[in-house]
This record gives C-alpha cells, structure tokens and sequence, in this order.
C-alpha cells in the first residue's frame, strides 16, 4: 500500500463546512503547500482547529485573510492582526482555549477519552460554562476532546507505509493531530521507501495516516 | 534609568532567583533578556513551550534554521543535551510540575497573587497562549515588568481588574522599583530598587505594602 | 474433528473477517493463530499491546530479540514499516477506535454481547490485561473459541455469571459449531459448522438462536 | 551536571514503605540490575505500581517472591502464580487495572492532570467505588492519577543529561513512568556524553530523570 499521493488527491478531502485540525506553530510545521492549496481552491465556511493564526502572509494566516475560516479554536492569535479585527467585528467565531489544554484535548480525542481534568483556567474565564470537579481537595476543570473530520500535518520525512519523523519544533501539534481527525493527510518533504525508517525513530505511526503528499521542498 | 536600564536591571535581579539545575519557562519581552544575565557557574535549563529543552541563544546571522525558533517564532539555537517534543508532552512539562520557575510580564498583579496579563477586553486580545498552564503549572511564577504603566499608572493592586490569566499563582514581583514577596498576608517588600525609597514605592503600587524587617537595597 | 482441527477451523474462519488495511489486535492463544490463515493479498496490520504495530511471525531459532516480544513474551518479529511506541500511545490507538477489529477467546458470553473472559472469582484471577481496553475501544470484537466447555458446559449464555470484562462488546462469536452475531434483536446464526445441525448448535447453546434465512455452511 | 552514579547510590534511594514505579512488561524493559539490588537489600512493604509481576525469576516477580511488596497495582498477574496465590491469601493486596487505564493514570500523574474519563470498565468490576459521568451522552469512568516516590527505568542509552532512549518493545510502561515520580532512576546498557543523542531522537528528556546507572551488560 503507497499512501502517496498527488496535492490535488489532498485538496479533494477538504471541503466547505468541514472541521479541519492544521498542525504548526506560528507557522513553523504548517503544510504551506496545503494551505497554499486550499487558498487557491477557495474552501470556505472551516471549523479550525490549530494553535494560533501565524502571520498574515503565513501559514494558517493566509486562510484567515481570505476568510476561508467561519470558526477558528486556538490558543494564540495576536501575531495576525487581521484574526482580532475578524473576531471583534463577529466575522469569524474564535475560541480561545489555553495551549496545554488545546494539545490535551486533541490527544483526548484521538485516544478515546472523554475528557479530562486540568488546574489550567480555575479562576479565569476559561471556566464558563464548563463542569468544575473537586478532586483530593483541588479544584479542576472538566476538558473535552477535541475531534475533526481532517487533520493536516506537516513532517520532515514519511515512508509510504505513512509513518512519520518530524523535525525539531516544528513538532508541536501535528503528532496529536495525526490521531483525532477522520482523515490525515501530511506534507511531507521526502518520502522513502518502506522499511528505511527505523521502527524506534517513528514519530507518528503510518496506522494514523491515509495519504502523504510531497511539500514543495 | 532609561526603560534600556530599567528592563536591564529587572532582568539581572530576577536571574539571580534561578538556581543551578532548574528548569525555566522564560515568557516573550523582558522575561527573554534574562537568559543574558544567569552566571556562569549556574546551569539553568531553558523550556520552549513550543516543545524542546536546552534553548540556546539566538543564532548567528545567516546560521538560522527556520525549524528551532522560540515560543515568539523568533530563531533560536538548542544548547548540546537537549530534547525536542510535541505539544502535548511540552505541555505535560509544564502542567505537571516539571518547570522550576516561569518568568511573565503582567499588565497586572494584585495582593492576592492573581495575574492579567493576556487580554484587555475590546481592546487586545492576543490570546493566553500558554500563559494559563505556565502560571498554573510552573512551582514558582515570578512576575518581571516596570513598577508602573504609561503615565505612572499602577499594575500591582489590591485587586486586578482584567480577566485574569490565573488565580493565586503570582510567588514573586521583581520591577526596576524592588522586590515584592506574595504572602498569606499581602505583598512583602522584601528588597528596594536603586534610587527609590519606600514612600516612593507604595505610591506607586495599588495596594497596601507590609515592609519586611530586612529589607534591603535590591541585589544586582 | 480433534481439537487441533477445530482450532484451525475457527482461526481460518476468523481470518476471513480481516480486510485489507485492517489493524488488528489478535489475543494470545488460538486468536494467535488467526495470523497464519489470512491470505497473501490481504494486507492486515497487527497491534501488539506491549508497544508496536506490523507484528510479524516468529523468529527462526537463534535469531530472537529480547527486546521484540509479544503480549504474551513470546518472542516474535517486527515487519518492515512497522512502529514502536510506548504504553499510552499504544492504548490511545486501542482506545481511540484507530484497531479496526480485535480476536479474543472467552469463557462466556451472553446473547447481549456481553463478554467474561478474565477472572473466575476465587479461583482464577490472572488480570484483564489489555482486554477490557481492547474489548472497548476496538471498533469491532470477536470473539473465537470452541463452542463449550469441558464436558460440553455452555459457554453461550442467556446472560454471563462470571464478571465481565465488557458490557455489550462482541459483535461476532466464531466457534467449530458456526458463527454467530450478537445483534439488538439476539444472536443470529448466520453459518454453521461443517457435520453439525443447527439443532446441535442450539442445544450446545446456553441461549435462544436466531437462524438465520440465509443460513449457510461455514466458509472457510 | 553528570548523572551517572553507582547502583549503590540508586539503591538508597528505595526505601522500606515507599511507592515505586518499576518499567517493563512482563519482565521485558524492567532494571534487572536494580531489581536484583532491592532484592539483596531486602528492602520492604513496598507499593509497586507496574504492568505486571512478569515470571518468578524474572523482574518484578523476584520481589514478589520475596514478599517484599505490600500492594501492588497492576493489569496482569497470570504469569506468576505466586503473586495469585498472595492475593488469594491476603498476604499482599492487589488492585487490577485495566492496561490502558494504568498507563494513562501513570501519564496524568506526570502531567498534573486530576483524572481522565474513560469508557473502559464499564459495566464491570472496574466501576466499583468511581465517579460515574456522561459526556455527550456516554458513560464514562473517572479515573484518578498515579505518583510515586521513586520510579525505576530501564533504557538502552543515556547521555550523562539523562536523556534516554528505549530499545523497540521495551519500552512500554518507562517513558510515562519517568513523568510520574519524585526521583527517577535509570538502569541503561550504556552511557554516552552530552551531545551524542539527536535531540529529535529522544524518548524521555533529561529533565525528568535524576539518576542514571549502567546495567549489567
């Protein structure tokens, strides 16, 4: 089984409405060629969920610019301007959730729980509307999973069995992202063939992952 | 002082609260100027949320590799021994206790220990990034930031009034003005800046200061 | 049929419910043995719980790896596109639906896919393992096993005496006697055993069957 | 800052009545070398939390043998009648726990969260005595985290930082164990000097780890 396949094949899995996961740091291990793609395609009306908007001419930023993005869940978005002007003028619906409990809530939905715990939040407004629970004395917030019918990756180097070695921080979200969405698709900058990855160097296991498509590198 | 020695002097003074072995969160801004100031002799293990340990200095121009940046994306190096991890282990870090001591700029601080310093509503809001699980998780949160806002306006209160970023979690102030210890009791005046005298000082801070029976001049 | 026979019978069998691209999770014993009848153009991935996916057959002698075991230490191998991970990340593939199907035996089960197969009180009490998180998170359970006991005690039940290791589980029982699936509705016998009547079935059943209009000969 | 110390000074740090942590799965990535040590040093009424009690003469199942755990939390047992017969004579208290469960527990404990909802065991014995919730219409279990004084490794390699890396199969239950403990020692094959570990190929970071010794091979 290759699970190469072409950027188009990719773009085709992503279509209006859907909840997308987009892995990446303020851009730094976002799949560029992607989002370059479904810029072009003109996409609309996405759920996101990502770390943060990156910068306008960068990453998950171009999506937002083009106003591809109906609801965005992040952590940060204070490096795209254009994200704040969107959310205080109630063009997109943004979520501000604290990073830890975005990543723990993406591993949760990829691990079948459901939900979890945190100290992360007591006291702030991160608090409304959710369940509080007093465990051994200590107050904690009650976090969901979070779920998405396609999660786009980016890593260094994949096998076209589809497992997947990332490089340094451009890490981040992407491993957590590979394990919550319907459909994985990753960018990635080289493929080898299978058996040239070592089975303790995998980062992000080829069973999470149903297509891999060459990044422009 | 000049804001360039004011931000100077904070740093070094908060450097000095790092001890040998200890793994440190240092935010954005102020907090990153720090890493300048830590003595030779103390190996203090710097955490980048965005998922490695050893974070090293800025690299030298033209050696960047658009892969190793800070939690601001700005490039960074990772010092020999360092590991680099996703964000949910970075965050497992964090959450667990794992992190010595996180260093934060605040737009405010209150006698309680409670801390704003991630959005002011209708106006900024950048979002908490991973302010929320350093100020929570980390064993000790130290505040670093100038005494006072644009037009001397106070940021240490009797009670903050932005939407928090945590609750009780604030251990330690350090401004160019001194040092100021959350207790049970109130803030502690425990060391005062250069220059300043304790007048000066609780005039320009929004709550009442407990002088401690020590105090001293600010050690830098 | 001697018990090596029937073995073989309910393993071929099982085998025929792998797809291709199918990860799954084979228990220890005759589940095992399921791996040695998928045919060569049926790519099926196997889990191992104690940490790796694309478990292959055992060693040749002389060439095992004490690092490279099965849930139950056996020695065994791993293939070419395979990957190791650890515990959690293995039970989070397990728990997260991301096994496509998981084979286990079983002391008991009921008509409401109810499933004993890890402890009888008092006497045998060796843990659940894995197998209540694979019971759970697999997204389909079946389960393979000679039809009754010792002396022919039915192991098919009106409801399980013994303490479950899941609530509502199985959706499908391969036995030498047929295969049966657990539906809302109860258990239909869709295939029968090669020499048996389906009132021999019903009688080696401790539970009301469903024939099915389609009952057919099993296919192996 | 060197870790590298004596399986001396990693033995005085197990002591009578304390909550240890020890890697491996039936028998298969557990310290051997500091196992044996605890076994010599006769140090008792341990908790030991831990997948399994693997074979009499082989990990875990020594200590078991020699009486030395008071209670044990664990998933599996069958592989070493003595510790059933134990249980069954109330000589040592056993709590079962479901693998995944256990390896998540050990992981939240790490990781400062206060539990995690899981839907395995419900409907069993598992239940008894835990909080109940719907999530979404699903029951599920609350599940408390695991902390120990002392959590025990064993890894194929170390650098003198304590970064470590597992060898396939053996790494199982050690790389959450070494989140969860106040200290955390690792018996590894061999010793190599800061530097020569790629940071992308570490398994546990060196911040968790305080102590690291050489095995026997």
């Amino acid at each position: 089984m290759d699970k190469e396949k072409s950027l188009k094949d990719a773009l085709e899995k992503v279509n209006d409405g859907m909840t997308v996961m987009i892995g990446g740091f303020l851009g730094v291990g976002t799949p560029e060629a992607i989002v370059d793609g479904l810029v072009e395609k003109g996409v609309k009306d996405l759920t996101v969920i990502a770390n943060d908007t990156a910068f306008p001419d960068k990453g998950i930023g171009k999506l937002i610019i083009k106003k591809q993005i109906k609801k965005l869940i992040a952590s940060h978005i204070g490096t795209n301007p254009e994200t704040g002007r969107q959310m205080n003028e109630g063009e997109t619906e943004v979520e501000l959730v604290p990073q830890g409990t975005l990543a723990e809530s993406i591993r949760a939905g990829g691990a079948g729980l459901g939900g979890f715990l945190t100290p992360v939040g007591i006291g702030t407004i991160v608090e409304q509307g959710k369940k509080k629970l007093e465990v051994n004395g200590k107050e904690y917030l009650l976090e969901l999973p979070l779920k998405a019918d396609v999660a786009l990756l980016k890593a260094k180097k994949a096998d076209r069995a589809g497992n997947l070695i990332y490089s340094k921080s451009a890490r981040n979200f992407n491993p957590m992202m590979a394990t919550a969405a319907d459909f994985v698709i990753a960018e990635v900058d080289e493929i080898v063939e299978i058996g040239e990855i070592d089975p303790d160097a995998v980062m992000t296991p080829g069973i999470y992952v149903d297509m891999i498509v060459r990044g422009d590198k | 002082m000049d804001k360039k020695q004011r931000r100077e002097l904070i740093a070094k003074r908060v450097a000095k609260e790092l001890k040998d072995g200890d793994v440190v969160n240092l935010g954005i801004g102020m907090p990153t100027m720090v890493a300048d100031f830590i003595p030779e002799d103390v190996e203090v293990i710097l955490q980048s949320e965005n998922g490695f340990v050893n974070l090293g200095p800025a690299p030298e121009p033209g050696q960047e590799d658009p892969d190793i940046v800070n939690a601001g994306a700005a490039p960074v190096t990772i010092k020999p021994g360092g590991a680099f991890f996703d964000s949910a282990e970075s965050f497992a870090i964090i959450r667990g206790g794992h992190v010595a001591a996180t260093v934060l700029g605040a737009l405010e601080v209150d006698e309680k220990g409670n801390l704003a310093n991630w959005m002011i509503p209708g106006k900024m809001v950048p979002g908490m990034g991973g302010a929320m699980d350093l100020v929570t998780g980390a064993k000790r949160c130290i505040v670093a930031m100038e005494h006072t806002a644009k037009g001397g306006a106070h940021k240490i209160l009797k009670e903050c009034t932005l939407p928090l970023t945590g609750r009780g979690v604030v251990d330690l102030i350090v401004t160019e003005m001194g040092v100021i210890e959350v207790t049970d009791k109130g803030l502690v005046l425990k060391e005062i800046g250069p220059g300043f005298t304790v007048e000066d000082v609780q005039n320009a801070t929004g709550a009442e200061l407990i002088i401690d029976e020590n105090l001293k001049e600010m050690e830098v």
